[in-house]
């Protein structure tokens, strides 16, 4: 049995003071919405098979605290980018649910008219404005977002998700020289999942070189917590973005994650051998929505009741929004002509 | 958008190259453009090593940063592929960027940017976000410039859905397609020749736009049409005025702009000339001749009274020394031996 | 270096397909190829992100690690143009890189090692060093690829003086063009296509090569000439095959290699039959079919008998979604579509 | 008076125990090499505006300690690989002169036959192995010659120079990176010159982002020393070199240095606005080459005749090198065609 990557958190044993800190149901709220995440791609992940859904898939069990701490930290009107491993942060950002599944399903309503598929989710009404295929691709972009709310005065902060791969492409260490040398107001999001598809972490990064002390050396505000735990995200996320919108500069935040399903597609992976199941397993002992689901429980925040509404509520959600999916229409010869120039 | 009013106003005047007037230089149009675009809207900024230092990016901003100060004009760090990203994000964030370089060798360090990202957005998007972006950049020639400093690279490019290149020849329309890239709501590549920019010309003053995608008739004639665009169709005027005292005439297609390709100036001329030499200042294979070359073929083949002819660079890397600079490049006798060629195909029944 | 010997031994049979024989995969026949050179060559090495993981690039690199160890196969870093510098280095230096990507898309991020260096440095250097390096990469198409994953980049590269290009169509030759390429000091990029991968065929044991440079008639016809490579031509072929019973016959010319171009073959065919049809898994704009276009166009345009077509990719990104790309991408019956048209063209005297 | 960026050496104050430890020849030996490269680019410099030599030029006067020092830690048989600014590290690596001014005056016999130019130096027989004219071009080249080092297990060190500005080209992390992973015995040289052209650091870097820190948090070992002493130049690649020679991986050494003539071409260019002449002069006070030569001086390792005899020994190689350059043939057609593809 070998683990390399083991949880290094403390669960949510030193979370108690955040009950007194916080509304309660703000609290609740943040669960609510990592249960909807989890649930929405195992409705995802269980329907893949049958081929309806025409479009690759990188689901984020088992990282949602990340995307949901995240983004619980940000406005509406502030920006969210990412790449490849889009659902959790299109989600939590406040993404259109029927807007994704439509595009998984190939439909001319999907929200982005089924041209650019599940790596590339976008809901501008939410400021999930944007995501790349290419790793790393949306990291210099959304630099440049922060740089437009600089030079135009916007109140937005600019946000990006980035996977631990990621920070191997030159570009990103380019786009944080810049935003450190002009104090721009975006947060650098990156979820250590210790993996590339199937690559672990060092055999392409050195031991002993932590990712967020490279980015604090480019002169970055840098810190590293827990993102099993989403009041710690929640709160590294929000000082950040408060430093952001302060005029105090950019900021570096590393989560270690761990993503229970393949790096991409439905199911777990690990019998192809590039990982021990057993790592998969002891990282479900720390279940960032079960865990923080005991906690709620413990501090007296979520009973079984509410929790069975939840879950009611959000299949009720999802089974309405498959449906709204599969049945909306697929794009015609027409579309396919549409917006290659802007006017 | 201010653009759009601006826009109207000039469109009824100044379309196409006027003649006399106040002249300025090839540098000086570009200059006053950008100067113009600054003023007129505060969402364009200027950025590129040497935008601000003395040398003002062979003064294309010269006193631009003491007029619009320096957060909209800037210096970079040496980071290419980075500040593209850096450009698009901020354009589809209501920003105007101008990303200057020195040579475009350098944007082969950004290809990832412009190719897979600026050029796709807005599809991708479905017309969503927008990239009004303008990438400048000189290609460089001589005193050792050698296969890094000298490469033209529009060709690379021209395969690309979503872009938009321009190559300017003249101080007119160096000025008024830089308008038109500013005021375009895609990303454009502009191409200029390092050899043009001491050029002087007519430039009208205040706003004014040249069409992107619409060449122009730089001459007319009858034996054949010369079609390109940038130094190299200067090079080939230059052929052809030596060529006048023996009763040789030909249309002078300028395209202007290689993306969108304007179809129908080459076509109309060489369907009446029935003779075409085609001309870039990049490698003649693949790239612009050939596309130009293959629109012929699959349009009007049989109204060819010879094979056209492509002039571009040889398929080999640029030598840095003098001498085998001399050698590699098209010359006004070169041209010249290409036209006389194309007038007196070799077996050609 | 071992590589002369084996070839010298090899050049003698297998320079063209086998029609008979032991079958391979598509992908057995690209891992054999590798595992041949590594044992015949301590200096041929393996990497990218995929050859040592359970995917095993497609299979391409099945068994590689555990036969040669680890050294020499093995997976990287996320940085394309690092590691893409890093070969150009290596091979300078004793080493045959060959670097495996998942799709040419994400060789736009090291244009600038590809581009700026590696093709150049053997000119630059007067001859002085070497750049023998493989970068392989298989085009994605289907199943929400996108406009980020599917690119065929191939006629952005292929004005670059310097680089070798090569797209193999069948088993025979993504194994012979392999072990060509590996020994070839030059840098070569090969594109695969991913619907050919599970494509069975004749492929022989141990080492031999196909030339590079030199295209294939995959059939000889009368009506018109095909000309193209990889999936492209696959798919003509099957066009061409359901008109077969209205009697219509073709060349069908496989380049195998787009740089250098094998003119003659292409001549050969088109002044025979005086009709082309040229296919490319790329943007029909710019590129590989326009330099084929062209070559034609500056060869023999008057015995055309129609105006040539050309068969790729619209000027648009590739959308993702599935109704999408059957839209965008040729088809058999749009192939077939072609073909007729070359036939019977509208408004040719 | 605006000195942006001030001298923060300790001259050769510090330097006494040197003379213990070294033979007195090895460090007049250093001195020689120093003022030859210093005589070398004024007489380039003092004839450059004949237009003979048709090529960009970029002097190293200024330079030169970190050049020699880094060099003379070298074996002849260790790869030394550098950016534009290359007359410095090639005349120090042992290249050959006259094949430098051949190439410079773009004849045949140039070091790479008038195909490079200034920016494209090369010797192979004293491990010169290349240059790039794209700044941080050949940081990866250089990366990858350490590789085959390591797979061939070839007994060289690789080394590669670069500018400040190169540090900000994201492919530098890229192979700090990889380097570090593999532990491949190179060391990366940077002259911190603080400017890119025109443009100084601190509109390209943010303040106290130091690179050499940037460079041990990617988890190299690395060193800043002052560049305008060649004594502790040479200490630091030397202890690079063993360490990467012992298989203990790569190294990056920072070196602060001034160049005292433009970006490019003849002369001083301060003028033009972008740096301030005092800046110029206030370094001409700590000038590397008579730095040295006052400590070699004072401790009795270097006169005044030996110094003159020195002087007249290079102005006699130089005047040769030149004369040997002007008098040499120029390429012809043919050579044009040669080496597109390798056989
Ligand atoms: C530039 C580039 N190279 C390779 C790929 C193929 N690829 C897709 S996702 C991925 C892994 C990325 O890992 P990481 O950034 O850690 O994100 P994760 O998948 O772990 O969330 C790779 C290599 C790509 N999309 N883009
Ligand atoms: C990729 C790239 N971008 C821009 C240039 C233009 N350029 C040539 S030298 C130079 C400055 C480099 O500064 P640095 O690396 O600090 O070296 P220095 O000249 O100071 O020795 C620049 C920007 C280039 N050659 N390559
Ligand atoms: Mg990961
Ligand atoms: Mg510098």
């Amino acid at each position: 049995m070998v683990i390399n990557f083991p949880y290094q958190g403390s669960d949510f044993e030193d979370c108690g003071d955040f009950v007194a800190r916080y509304e309660a149901s703000f609290l609740t709220q943040m669960f609510h919405s990592m249960l909807r995440i989890r649930r929405i791609e195992e409705a995802i992940e269980s329907q893949y098979h049958q081929d309806q859904m025409k479009t690759p898939i990188h689901l984020v069990i088992g990282q949602e605290a990340a995307s949901v701490g995240a983004c619980s930290a940000l406005k509406k009107s502030d920006i969210l980018y990412c790449g490849h491993r889009t659902n959790g942060a299109y989600l939590a950002k406040g993404g259109d649910l029927k807007g994704m599944l439509s595009e998984f399903f190939c439909r001319k309503n999907g929200c982005v008219g089924s041209r650019g598929g599940s790596m590339h989710l976008l809901d501008k009404s939410v400021g999930m404005a944007g995501s790349s295929a290419i790793v790393a691709g949306a990291v210099p972009i959304a630099t440049g977002a922060a740089l437009s709310a600089q030079l135009r005065g916007d109140d937005y902060v600019s946000t990006v998700f980035l996977g631990d791969a990621a920070t191997e492409e030159g570009v990103v260490w380019e786009s944080l020289n810049f935003a450190a040398l002009k104090k721009l107001p975006i947060v650098y999001f990156c979820e250590n999942n210790f993996f590339s598809v199937c690559t672990p972490l060092e055999e392409r990064q050195p031991l002993d070189t932590p990712i967020y002390k490279k980015a604090a050396a480019f002169g970055l505000h840098s810190v590293q917590v827990d993102g099993s735990n989403v009041l710690k995200v929640y709160e590294a996320v929000t000082s950040a973005v408060a430093r952001a919108r302060r005029g105090d500069g950019p900021s570096f935040i590393e989560v270690p994650v761990y993503r229970w399903r393949g790096h991409g597609g439905a199911g777990d992976d690990s019998a192809s051998g590039y990982r021990d199941p057993a790592e998969v397993a002891d990282w479900q002992k720390h279940c960032p929505v079960e865990g923080y689901a005991g906690f709620l429980q413990r501090e007296g925040l979520l009973d079984s009741q509410q929790r069975a509404a939840m879950e009611q509520q959000i299949s009720t959600e999802i089974a309405e929004a498959f449906q709204h999916a599969e049945q909306s229409e697929n794009p015609t010869e027409e579309d396919l002509y549409s917006h290659v120039y802007c006017n | 958008m201010p653009w759009s009013e601006a826009f109207l106003e000039s469109q009824q005047t100044h379309t196409t190259t006027q003649v006399v007037g106040r002249e300025l230089s090839y540098t000086q149009a570009l200059n006053e453009a950008l100067s113009l675009a600054m003023a007129l809207d505060p969402n364009v900024f200027v950025l590129g090593q040497g935008v601000d230092d003395p040398s003002t990016m062979f003064g294309v901003t010269k006193g631009l940063a003491e007029q619009f100060g320096s957060p909209r004009v800037f210096e970079t760090p040496l980071s290419e592929e980075g500040l593209t990203g850096i450009c698009t994000g901020a354009a589809m964030h209501g920003l105007r960027p101008v990303y200057c370089h020195n040579r475009p060798d350098f944007l082969l360090l950004a290809f990832n940017q412009i190719v897979n990202h600026a050029s796709k957005i807005h599809y991708m998007d479905n017309g969503q976000n927008r990239v009004p972006m303008v990438i400048w950049s000189a290609i460089g020639r001589g005193w050792g410039s050698g296969a890094q400093h000298s490469q033209a690279i529009q060709g690379l490019l021209m395969s690309v859905p979503g872009l938009k290149i321009v190559m300017p020849s003249t101080p007119y329309d160096a000025k008024g397609l830089m308008l038109s890239a500013i005021a375009d709501n895609n990303p454009v590549l502009i191409f200029e020749h390092r050899w043009l920019m001491k050029q002087q010309g007519v430039v009208p003053e205040g706003i004014y736009n040249v069409p992107i995608g619409k060449g122009i008739y730089r001459e007319r004639g009858t034996d054949l049409s010369i079609i390109g665009t940038s130094h190299a169709l200067a090079l080939a005027q230059q052929a052809l005025a030596s060529l006048k005292e023996q009763g040789i005439s030909a249309d002078v297609v300028d395209l202007r702009t290689l993306k969108p390709l304007d179809h129908e100036i080459i076509l109309e001329s060489v369907k009446k000339t029935g003779r075409a030499l085609i001309v870039d200042t990049g490698w003649a294979m693949g790239g612009v001749c050939a596309e130009i070359g293959c629109v012929i073929a699959e349009n009007c083949p049989q109204i060819l009274k010879a094979p056209i002819k492509r002039v571009g660079l040889p398929d080999l890397p640029t030598p840095a020394g003098h001498t085998l600079e001399q050698l590699y490049y098209p010359s006004e006798e070169s041209m010249a031996r290409a036209i006389l060629e194309l007038l007196n195909p070799i077996g050609m029944e």
